[in-house]
């Protein structure tokens, strides 16, 4: 038996969870112990709408696209392009051409850290990145210096997991060509404030790309009112399929920007010796693209509207509110970053003298999934000094009952792990 | 409706205004990437009025009846009729349903004329891209 | 009505046809035309125990890999790594580890091309490729030799489609540092004869890479017989899901390589200026990879594995066998490239007098798919001197009847736009 | 079977032959890129005997009571035992059984020492990989 939310105010009110959690097959799964899934901040759970489109692309219109003069092409054709509408209306792109579909945010990342990179970074020239970016966008960017002999600089935090922003005139200067940061730290959760940063560095001519990979999922994302650049994010962690990410961009960058990954469908006309490129997007999508896997993402991002991202920050805005109520009588815990008010849907926390993978470990005994580990931000362990955290993260399916889960599970390793202390 | 029609066969058979022009005041040329279907389209402007019209190329019946058609379409029109002309009126001129594949084929022509005259990027249809709610 | 096959001495007998089909649910699908499906070498049909084995993931073992210390990330991670082992016996690779998933054959030869080739190509080097080759397979080449200051040169073809090798002497030099060629021509079906073409390249120090887009799905391929230092290929051309690609190479090649795209899995550790890089293949899958993908490339392997190449290889040589026969009785058809003996199941033709395009269009008016265009390899029609061909190609679920079909089709437009030629 | 068994908890509460040796013979320590888990391992070889064993680092329970089980197993014994130890020699001596990714924290101590005698690179267990019929 699971204690019921203890406070009646703290009842979900915004969002039919129960409902929503009818269209997650994995979650009405029978087992023992039941599945809590406090993990979708790795990778967020599949509705059935998104895994019956890529079904029906493989059972009824299966077929290469763009080239095929028969129906099936022409409506494999049709379907994946019509995913790439959708996609650019989930985040206010003013034309399906500004999205280019990749693997995910790290593929993204690295095209344009290799073909805009290579373009426009010069020795001495300046990149700069927060100390909380996920590796997948601080080694493209570090690779890109040692061939450049550009210099990567860094924006701090705070004790509290904010961004310092003091330092922000200092780090901007005319030798800064990109910033390259993340909208919300996979890590802490903080919520950054992308778009004062983005009129600051344009103020001095720099580009700016947003690792949008936590934050596109979880809160309405218009790339015209950021104004940034480049924008990056994956299909996996927004109820879309893996093998599926998206590169947004401004026109006329993606259109000066050379090739990167070439081969079929990036030309226009091939020589022996030489080769004239497509335009934009095509530019960019070497070889036969994850055609299901667009059109899955495509029905996630109709799934996530119908619920509504409004709805889906609000949801989660109550669960952090709860959990961090709730998790704060625990002795010895440590919540990193900053309070809900700042933050969407993660908690990244330790518990004094265990480790977190124990933390994870026991938990999983009772069927709650978290990460633990250095989340893929070792920059940032270092700076809170810590080897590893545990991590709970929530989407949309989450209910509070789930958090109480979560608190019997560290109160269980707590009691496993000091009563065996000397 | 057969994409083989016989009014698409005729225009592709004996193309209207093929062949080329002395001292065009517009003369532009593109091919189809997907299938290397490529189109020439001159022109005689005078006093805003498209006073004559060529086109060449090859490709497949589609492109080459699209591009007959439409250059009597245009013959003897104020040349910005081009400008407004769109995805669907070739549609409509054509008379059958195209996905979007073979549309790349039906659309080449309009793409060349509006390429030419305005220098306007992009394959027509696409400006109705812009997304929003 | 379509004509049974006329000769009784070519009745199927490699594969059991109809059971196959039954495992194809776009192949029994109701629809008016029935859909004739011969463009496998675009894209192959996909097989329902390869969509189960992804919807299977996606309903109750949806998780990220490689960290999650709970069941079903565990799961997931198990199956994974399994897929690899399965793939890396279907190739006889020696260890899974020489196995990188991809997103396609094309950018496992991009791979190569940035990260070897960056490490290893210099000004007046020379690559050595075919004119047969895919874009894939050339415009990779083409932007190394453009960075690098590096020769691109090519062995020709004869009039029949097969490479010219008495060049081969004359081509191969000690500045030649890799040939990169095709097992098998997506165009003309051509096998060409790599183990012989390795080991002269061998002689010479350079190193190959196969791409075995069209080889893999379609025989029995030994890369330690082989002895090349790279194979590329794609899953969706083998009964596998799109989305997912796969690079073989020498351990000790991939060792050495420099990382390519970089982000979360791909490393050890990580400074803020500075990271030291995982092991292969980790260190070539940056960011949160294919995963169902891989997991139904895996299920795809089974599905072939059981079928069998050998009888596979067999079934679509009795095809073609078939289907040469067959046309070569329509006037003004053409066939290029090599006979029935020397090459896989794909036809590529023209037919006097109409556009490729207009042939596939008639062709799909009765359900026919094929393709037409320039099918990614214009220095191939250029040779040709043309600008596009049709080709049907076939896999494993095809049959002779089909064939017929394609034949009634091809006289249909015969009829159609031969009537009215002046 | 839990993985938190009285047995791996009183090696990760008080783990044999933790610490470090002066002088050793054979002294590696290599990380798990998953997590961070450390482990360093020393050792005294005498006439091919493993005289002494020291390990130190950090990690969870699994990563470091293996160490310390591992410890006490190659104590004693000749150097070139370790060699054939296997990834089912440290389940087996765990006693629960490990998914793929927990395995590798199980495995560490067998990773290091191994590279540390004998330069093997590669987590054991992966040389059961080669592939073939
Ligand atoms: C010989 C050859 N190489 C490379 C490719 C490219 O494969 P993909 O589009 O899956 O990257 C193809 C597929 O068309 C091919 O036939
Ligand atoms: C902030 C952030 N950036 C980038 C990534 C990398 O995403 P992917 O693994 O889908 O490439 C992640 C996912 O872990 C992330 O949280």
């Amino acid at each position: 038996m699971h204690a019921q939310p203890m406070n009646d105010a703290l009842t979900l009110h915004t969002l039919d969870v129960e409902a929503i959690r009818n269209d997650f097959p994995i979650l009405k799964q029978e087992s023992d112990p039941r599945l809590i899934y406090l993990d979708s901040a790795a990778t967020s759970q599949t509705p059935d709408c998104v895994v019956n489109a890529m079904d029906e692309y493989y059972r009824t219109y299966n077929a290469n696209i763009h080239r095929g003069i028969y129906r099936i092409s022409e409506e494999a054709t049709a379907r994946y392009e019509e995913a790439r509408k959708k996609i650019a209306r989930f985040i206010n792109a003013r034309r399906s051409s500004q999205i280019v579909f990749t693997r995910n945010t790290t593929e993204s990342i690295n095209l344009v850290a290799y073909s805009w990179g290579s373009a426009n970074i010069r020795e001495g020239d300046e990149i700069l990145v927060t100390v909380m970016e996920h590796h997948s966008n601080l080694l493209p960017w570090q690779l890109l210096a040692q061939r450049t002999g550009a210099k990567l600089r860094f924006i701090e935090i705070t004790e509290e997991g904010l961004l310092q922003l003091d330092d922000l005139d200092r780090l901007l200067t005319e030798r800064t060509r990109i910033v390259a940061m993340t909208h919300v730290s996979n890590v802490l959760g903080t919520i950054n404030p992308i778009q004062d940063i983005t009129a600051a560095a344009h103020a001095v001519g720099a580009k700016v790309l947003i690792d949008a990979a936590q934050s596109v999922p979880h809160l309405p994302v218009d790339v015209q009112q950021m104004d940034c650049d480049f924008l990056a994010f994956s299909g996996h962690k927004m109820c879309g399929p893996t093998g599926i990410g998206v590169l947004y961009g401004k026109l006329d960058l993606l259109e000066e920007m050379p090739p990167f990954l070439v081969g079929g469908s990036t030309i226009r006309s091939v020589q022996r010796e030489h080769s004239i490129y497509a335009d934009p997007p095509a530019k960019f999508e070497a070889g036969t693209p994850s055609i299901a896997e667009a059109i899955g993402l495509g029905a996630a991002v109709d799934y996530l509207r119908k619920v509504g991202l409004e709805a889906i920050y609000a949801h989660e805005h109550e669960l952090l509110e709860y959990a961090h109520q709730k998790l704060s009588d625990i002795e010895g815990l440590t919540i990193y970053g900053p309070k809900p008010r700042q933050k969407t849907g993660a908690i990244s926390l330790n518990l004094d003298g265990i480790h977190p993978h124990d933390l994870a470990g026991v938990l999983d005994v009772s069927g709650v999934a978290i990460r633990a580990g250095h989340h893929c931000a070792q920059p940032l362990m270092q700076q809170y000094d810590v080897i590893a955290t545990a991590r709970a993260s929530f989407y949309l399916y989450n209910t509070l009952e789930e958090i109480d889960r979560l608190y019997d599970g560290l109160l269980t390793a707590k009691k496993i792990f000091t009563r065996r202390r000397r | 409706m057969n994409i083989y029609e016989e009014d698409i066969l005729d225009h592709y058979e004996s193309p209207s205004n093929y062949g080329t022009l002395e001292d065009p005041d517009i003369s532009y040329e593109e091919d189809n990437p997907l299938c290397g279907d490529k189109i020439r389209m001159e022109l005689k402007v005078e006093d805003g009025i498209v006073a004559d019209i060529r086109f060449s190329g090859h490709g497949c019946t589609i492109s080459q009846a699209a591009a007959s058609m439409l250059t009597e379409k245009i013959k003897g029109q104020p040349l910005d009729e081009v400008k407004k002309l769109s995805k669907d009126d070739i549609l409509e001129m054509l008379g059958i349903p195209l996905g979007p594949v073979r549309l790349k084929c039906g659309l080449l022509a309009l793409k060349v004329l509006k390429a030419g005259a305005y220098g306007l990027k992009g394959w027509p249809g696409e400006e109705d891209e812009e997304s929003g709610e």
